[in-house]
């Protein structure tokens, strides 16, 4: 199975172990990831407004060209995911984004929502398949109490998304238990970490992360997983309460025994 | 004194309403005054089964612009299976008048329910403006018919 | 030909000397030896005008729903009738005992072989014309004409209907003249193919041509009479009282309204025996008409063949729960 | 000068949100993890843009604390989508001549060594036309 | 040629406001056929009648068009209207100017003349209306109650109090329904059991009533006045005439892993049980996926406890056919599981519940025997939050559209219930609106908040979280502006209610319409809420709609009322709009015989004489009795034989012509 891939910025540069630790897990699993070609930045945030165009149009070229290889985009921070699949979902059920969008295009690059937006942990669960990767865990991560962080990004809105139960999700614990290890459900699972605001405001940034790492730990975690840079900033650097925040792919990687360069 | 206006286009619909779940949805909409053209105009059946091929030609050939059929949602028949034979039915002859060349969008299906007033007004407006959009029926007409 | 007309007329004679049947349905020749119609034979009568060649196309199943009706008050009843039923005929017969229009236990239903019929038009195609006598040798065909001699191979002149034959499997008989009859060599085509070149056109071109075509119906109504499915006892369109009555096509919407309602009544019901074009006198290609509800119907309800067998519903008097909206026909096709 | 002049029509047409379609249940701002840092709440919101009461909510703080994480929009019974409304109401402020929020030059003084790019560029996104 | 009059209602300003009568009345006089047109303020009422008769006689007018409401609504008004002046009830049609016409246009001229039309249509139509009869067919005395709740038991009391045999379909073990779970009920507190198991008890002994428990509705054939019902009995594997009820089974069965339905799975049960001490059969049933004997073939401990020898093992599920007259669906409602709303923590959290599961942790008879305590750890809550209209009114995809109704009210019952027990208990509840919109319940309500101290927060819940076992409550207080948190040892969701999964495939099998919340669909939603617009099916209790006790309770006795008028005729009218074979156009093809939904054609051979000769030839024959008039036949005729009286092809096609003229 070869996937197009749209890293985005953060991955090439301060989270780059997200990236890595992904490209070769998926690798062992028998998964090719081919990076998308000048794939421009997503700009971090969706812009919930009917009337703007410009900001979401990296989203659709990256789109196109994974349509134009056939194949589905894997997408792998939460950011990026959330940008792209609700960009993608605009131009299917809106008619007249559509045409907008498409006016700005090329006549060689038109776009109609062919492509099928994927996140890593989607391709895990749907393609690869938890129980699989059960069986390729070469060091399973036993005794070990993981909290899985979803944040918002990677779950609303819930009807666009559809990767989960917006309010109960169950994708990053049974990925938790695939690993060998024990999920902790705790309740901020799915609450922000106060994102951006760590460049207006800290205060709401450091206010909202402690809430979600004491919320953690009181469930008796060793650790928080993420799939998004900013998550991971925030939960480290603005929380009081300390605890290990990890990108998801840097426990499937040491799971499946690819973590160090070979 | 008034400048006689050239007289815009309004098509003629012909509705044929199942009389248990479409006619009754009608109604409803009627209860709840939800406006939809005037142009439509509703012919009481027992069952979307009773409406034979003839009765939409016929509609044509006198002037119809565009023909609706509406009944129960499959599985909802009054009489347990008359939708399934009409959706059989009108898939055929429909593909046929296209087949003919005749625009296939002058004659729909929609399934009503009685509870569905506000489907019934939002389908016969949505028809109407798709037959204002192609305009006056030419192909299957009695041109005998024309004033 | 010649050895299957000798074996045939021998055993019809048979079935009539040892009292199976008291008639025959068969052929003799019309006005000219391509021209040949049907009639019936009895034991008193002689076989030496009885035909059986490549021009004996037409679907004799028809005639028995007259032929075997029950006799009126003071007519005596009659024997069992003898039909001589090609391959592709015994789907007309089956469809009518289907419908119940013919009495099963009043007919003796002999199976003949059939290489394909042959198309006069063709040889007038080709410029043969004046046309004296034709005679089948094998895979030629030797043509007397004012002009003199000619020789043409069958195969050019099968009649564009054989070229989607069924097969050569009867699907009813009482008795089958040669049992282990060959397949023959057919020049096939796709059943479907000029259906599909219909649908790949646009709907103006498509609309134009079908007005090009039936408006050249003069309403002489041989389709109708011809066609074992259009056989009700009055025809819709005879009857004052069914709203649509017309005995001429007085415009546009009347040509179409008379083929429409035509296919629409035979849907599920037609064998597609192709009888309707070939008797056309204006060659409008009719079974174009039935052949779309018959593609329709098999892709969308599952494959069907009318005439099969003698029980199974037609795809339009039968439904399943998940079969198709009508809006699907917005989406296929041609002219999207 | 803050152009006050926004109109509910403009919100509405901005956001996709229709403002009738609420049962004034709270449940936004029940659910709003962020409320305390937001001088208007989200049902605030709906209930004055419904009202045509604007200009406070422009002036407002909350257009720059509402942290966008769609936890009333997820929550909301009757999908009013209060989030949207909001992001509306900042877009109505910063697509007005001088009033982004954030400056490409106050960026290194707020920069730390591990502040991913997503940072930057979200807050860019939020605060700046 | 008809003689024919047209009668054109005003409604009031109904019409009159948006179409101009007198010009409908005044255009229509001029159509062929036409000899008198007037207008009128209500065609309906007893002086509208009158003028109808009046000119049916005057003008010896043979065929009638009123120009008024629906069909729907008064054509059986004004069929006994045109009978009484002495023409047959058939030969009058009706044109629909106000449902669809007046109250949808808003331009008077294009109304009066979208009315204009449909009267042409009408008149068209009457021109080629021939009288029908009707014909009668026979009433099979005895109804059919499917459900064996409240509602259920009711109706089927009340149908056996008139003289009537009446069997009750209940899929459980027991009929009780839901109300059997309830601890307290509004706006009295009297004790749920202590006013339905009087009523169990009734319907069990009563000699008119049958029980038929533990089974389902397989199958149904008919119509109104002669249904044939296929019952399914499913196997209990206790043989039920035999069974005593002594529970020494049930205590005995080694298998007690098996969560309690009826307590909402806060205990366990056996394999074999009976589900409540006043179950009506008081009789065991096995569940043959808990049963180790079924499972493995090692135990059948039950069957050597049985003096009575009841257990059987080999049991399998019996059909039973039987006729009816009338079929009552009583199919009830269940509350969601609301796992979707994980905000509130229902799924993670113990201590957070639904109001029916508080029910049982406050009954008597429940799992900690009346005594309230938090299923977490089996304390004493000190204090207990209540979340109102969860999964109720709301638009997206996780809500019921509607208001489950009943909520208010139990809320307001829990919230005094438990300050009267344990007045120390802080009570809060969050709500939206409370709707109390009864008789003594608004007092109720403000009786829990003055007298009892509960407090009422507008505002909803947004996020229930646990620490330390205790539940962290985050709300809104709409009033104060704030976001609010409080500490909760039990948080009650009052979540929605929705009919009952089985409502929806008997829907088919009746052909009775539901709504899109399959909520069973009323014939009309004011002047008759008790019928199914399907004739001979009526409709008792939450299966049509959300409803509280007391309104379940007379909506059942009214339900009850309506079978029973229908039962005490012993003929009824058919419907004359059935289907006719014209025999000399008839092919005898057996086609039409093909879609037939009720088996209604048959075939004979006839002497028919056509074009002067006369053959016998086979002919379709329409049994009238058993012909429903859906029209399937018409179409698939080639031949045009096949028509349907009333809504014959040259009729509908007139009206085509009318519109189109």
């Amino acid at each position: 199975m070869k996937y197009s891939y749209y890293p985005g910025c953060t991955l090439k540069t301060k989270a780059k172990e997200l990236n890595n630790y992904a490209i070769r897990s998926a690798a062992a699993l028998g998964i090719e990831m081919e990076e998308v070609e000048n794939w421009q930045c997503c700009g971090g945030v969706y812009t919930a407004s009917t009337d703007e165009i410009a900001t979401k149009l990296s989203s659709v070229r990256a789109l196109a060209q994974a349509r134009d290889k056939g194949q589905d985009l894997l997408t792998l921070c939460s950011a990026c995911h959330n940008v792209i699949k609700r960009t993608n979902n605009e131009i299917l059920n809106n008619e007249d984004f559509s045409m907008k969008v498409n006016n700005y295009m090329g006549s060689d690059m038109q776009y109609h929502g062919e492509t099928k937006v994927v996140h890593y942990l989607e391709m895990l669960r749907d393609v690869v398949g938890f129980d699989t990767l059960k069986s390729k865990v070469v060091n399973p991560l036993k005794n070990k109490k993981i909290a899985a962080y979803y944040g918002c990004l990677l779950l609303r809105p819930g009807e666009v998304m559809a990767m989960d139960d917006p309010e109960n999700p169950q994708i990053m614990e049974d990925f938790i238990k695939a690993i060998g290890a024990t999920p902790v459900i705790f309740a901020q699972r799915n609450e922000c970490c106060g994102g951006y605001q760590t460049l207006n405001d800290k205060s709401i940034a450091q206010s909202r992360s402690e809430k979600v790492v004491s919320s953690a730990v009181k469930q008796g975690a060793d650790c928080i997983i993420t799939a998004c840079p900013l998550c991971r900033y925030n939960l480290e650097a603005n929380a009081v309460t300390e605890l290990p925040v990890i990108y998801f792919t840097e426990l499937l990687a040491q799971a499946l025994g690819v973590k160090e360069v070979q | 004194m008034q400048v006689e206006e050239k007289k815009e286009f309004t098509p003629l619909i012909v509705a044929f309403c199942c009389n248990w779940c479409s006619y009754a949805g009608a109604d409803l909409a009627g209860s709840n005054r939800l406006n939809y053209p005037a142009n439509v105009k509703i012919i009481r059946v027992p069952c979307s089964c009773r409406v034979n091929p003839l009765f939409i030609l016929r509609a044509f050939q006198r002037g119809a612009d565009g023909v609706i059929m509406c009944g129960c949602h499959p599985g909802d028949c009054h009489y347990t299976t008359g939708n399934y034979y009409a959706r059989r039915r009108m898939t055929t002859l429909f593909s046929m008048l296209d087949y003919l060349g005749i625009e296939k969008e002058r004659t729909r299906v929609e399934w009503v329910s009685a509870a569905e007033g506000v489907k019934f007004a939002a389908t016969m407006k949505d028809f109407a403006e798709t037959i204002q959009k192609l305009g006056e029926n030419r192909k299957l007409r009695d041109l005998r018919c024309e004033k | 030909m010649r050895e299957i007309r000798e074996l045939l007329v021998n055993k019809i004679k048979e079935l009539l000397d040892n009292g199976t049947v008291d008639r025959v349905i068969g052929w003799k020749a019309g006005e000219f030896c391509y021209d040949v119609t049907p009639a019936i034979f009895t034991k008193d009568d002689s076989f030496d005008d009885f035909l059986f060649n490549g021009f004996c196309g037409a679907n004799q199943s028809k005639y028995l729903i007259e032929e075997t009706k029950a006799p009126g008050r003071d007519e005596p009843e009659k024997g069992k009738i003898l039909v001589l039923l090609k391959p592709c005929d015994s789907y007309s017969f089956n469809q009518l005992i289907k419908e119940h229009r013919i009495d099963r236990e009043k007919v003796y239903a002999l199976g003949v072989p059939s290489k394909g019929m042959l198309d006069v038009n063709k040889l007038r195609n080709m410029g043969i014309n004046g046309i004296l006598g034709i005679e089948e040798d094998g895979d030629m065909v030797k043509v007397k004409t004012l002009y003199g001699d000619k020789e043409v191979a069958r195969k050019d002149l099968i009649l564009d209907r054989c070229r989607c034959c069924k097969g050569s499997k009867h699907v009813a008989y009482d008795e089958l003249l040669i049992p282990e009859a060959e397949e023959w060599e057919k020049d096939t085509t796709d059943r479907f193919a000029e259906v599909e070149k219909l649908e790949q056109m646009s709907a103006e071109e498509r609309f134009d041509f079908w007005r090009s075509q039936l408006s050249k119906c003069i309403r002489c109504n041989a389709c109708r009479n011809v066609c074992p499915a259009c056989s009700c006892r009055t025809c819709v369109f005879d009857n004052a009282n069914s709203g649509v009555a017309a005995k001429v096509n007085a415009d546009d919407f009347e040509e179409n309204m008379f083929h429409i309602i035509r296919a629409w009544h035979v849907a599920g019901r037609c064998t597609d025996c192709g009888e309707c074009s070939r008797v056309c006198p204006q060659n409008i290609p009719l079974h174009l008409l039935n052949r779309k509800f018959i593609k329709d119907m098999n892709e969308l309800y599952g494959d069907f063949q009318a005439g099969d067998d003698t029980e199974t519903k037609g795809p339009l008097t039968a439904f399943t729960k998940t079969d198709a909206e009508p809006s699907i026909v917005y989406s296929r096709g041609g002219d999207k | 000068m803050l152009n006050t002049k926004i109109s509910k029509e403009d919100l509405e047409r901005i956001s996709g949100v229709n403002t009738r379609k609420c049962m004034k249940c709270g449940k936004c701002s029940a659910t709003c993890p962020n409320f305390d840092a937001m001088d208007y709440h989200p049902h605030q919101f709906i209930d004055m843009v419904d009202k045509g009461n604007i200009a406070p909510l422009l002036e407002s703080k909350a257009i720059w604390t509402c942290l966008s994480c769609m936890a009333c929009l997820q929550r909301c019974p009757r999908s009013v989508e209060p989030a949207k409304l909001i992001e509306a109401v900042r877009l109505a402020v910063v697509r007005q001549q001088g009033e982004n929020r954030l400056a490409a030059e106050d960026i290194p003084e707020l920069l730390d060594e591990d502040l991913p790019q997503q940072a930057i560029v979200s807050a860019f996104r939020k605060y700046k036309k | 040629m008809q003689r024919i009059g047209v009668f054109v209602c005003w409604c009031g300003t109904n019409i009159a406001a948006t179409v101009d009568v007198a010009k409908v009345a005044e255009t229509l006089k001029s159509e062929p056929g036409v000899v008198f047109a007037t207008d009128y303020q209500y065609m309906c009422s007893a002086s509208g009648q009158e003028i109808i008769k009046n000119a049916i006689k005057e003008h010896n007018l043979t065929g009638v068009v009123i120009c008024s409401c629906s069909p729907r609504m008064h054509e059986a008004t004004f069929r006994k209207t045109v009978q009484a002046a002495g023409i047959n009830p058939y030969m009058l049609e009706i044109a629909n100017i106000r449902e669809q016409c007046s109250w949808i246009h808003k331009d008077k001229e294009e109304a009066t003349e979208k009315a204009i039309i449909l009267g042409r249509a009408a008149i068209a139509k009457v021109h080629l209306n021939a009288p029908l009869t009707s014909m009668e067919s026979p009433v099979v005395k005895r109804a059919l109650v499917i459900g064996g709740g409240i509602a259920g038991i009711q109706t089927a009391l009340d149908i056996a109090d008139a003289g009537f045999e009446v069997d009750i379909v209940e899929k459980q073990p027991t009929i009780g329904g839901k109300m059997a779970q309830l601890d307290k009920t509004f706006p009295t507190l009297d004790c749920a059991a202590c006013i339905l198991t009087p009523k169990m008890v009734d319907a069990g002994s009563n000699d008119k009533v049958n029980l038929y428990t533990y089974c389902e509705v397989d199958k149904v054939e008919g119509f109104v006045g002669n249904f044939k019902v296929t019952i399914k009995q499913k196997p209990r594997y206790v043989d039920a005439t035999k069974c005593t009820g002594c529970g020494e089974c049930t205590t005995k069965c080694p298998s007690r892993k098996n969560p309690n339905e009826f307590n909402m799975g806060f205990d366990n049960r056996g394999a074999v049980y009976i589900p409540f001490a006043q179950a009506v059969p008081k009789v065991a049933t096995i569940d043959p996926d808990d049963c180790i004997y079924m499972k493995t073939g090692k135990c059948g401990l039950c069957a050597k406890v049985c003096t009575a020898g009841a257990i059987n093992y080999e049991q399998k599920e019996e059909f039973i056919t039987k006729e009816y007259g009338a079929i009552v669906v009583a199919t009830g409602y269940n509350q969601i599981k609301p796992t979707e709303f994980e905000e509130y923590g229902y799924n993670n959290y113990k201590d957070v519940v639904t109001s029916l599961e508080f029910e049982r942790l406050m009954n008597a008879a429940g799992p900690t025997g009346g005594h309230l305590l938090r299923p977490s750890n089996g304390k004493e809550p000190k204090k207990i939050v209540f979340v109102q209209c969860v999964g109720s009114r709301g638009q997206s995809c996780r809500d019921k559209s509607y208001c489950s109704k009943i909520c208010c009210m139990y809320t307001a019952k829990h919230a005094m219930l438990v300050k009267d027990h344990y007045p120390d208990v802080d009570v809060t509840v969050f709500y939206i609106d409370v709707r109390t919109p009864g008789k003594n319940f608004d007092e109720f309500y403000r009786r829990a908040v003055e007298e009892f101290g509960v407090h009422y927060i507008k505002g909803m819940v947004g996020k229930v979280e646990e620490e330390d076992g205790v539940l962290k409550v985050q709300a809104s207080d709409l009033l104060a502006n704030a976001q609010i948190h409080m500490d909760a040892d039990m948080v009650v969701l009052a979540a929605a209610i929705e009919p009952d999964k089985s409502a929806r495939p008997l829907a088919t099998m009746l052909t009775a319409s539901m709504d899109t919340n399959d909520f069973f669909t009323e014939a009309h939603a004011k002047l008759r809420p008790v019928e199914s617009p399907t004739a001979g099916i009526f409709l008792s209790g939450t299966c049509q709609g959300p409803k509280d006790i007391p309104e379940t309770v007379s909506q059942a006795s009214a339900c009850a009322a309506k079978v029973i008028g229908l039962l005490a005729k012993d003929h009824l009218l058919c419907n004359p709009c059935v289907a006719h074979s014209n025999e000399t156009l008839c092919n005898g093809c057996s086609t039409c015989a093909n879609v037939c939904p009720y088996g209604a054609i048959t075939y004979e051979d006839r002497l028919v004489m056509d074009k002067g000769v006369r053959e016998t030839r086979r002919i379709a024959v329409v049994n009238e009795a058993v012909c429903q008039g859906c029209g399937a036949c018409t179409v698939t005729c080639p031949s045009g034989a096949m028509d349907l009286k009333g809504f014959a092809n040259r009729q509908i096609m007139a009206e085509v012509d009318a519109i189109c003229r």
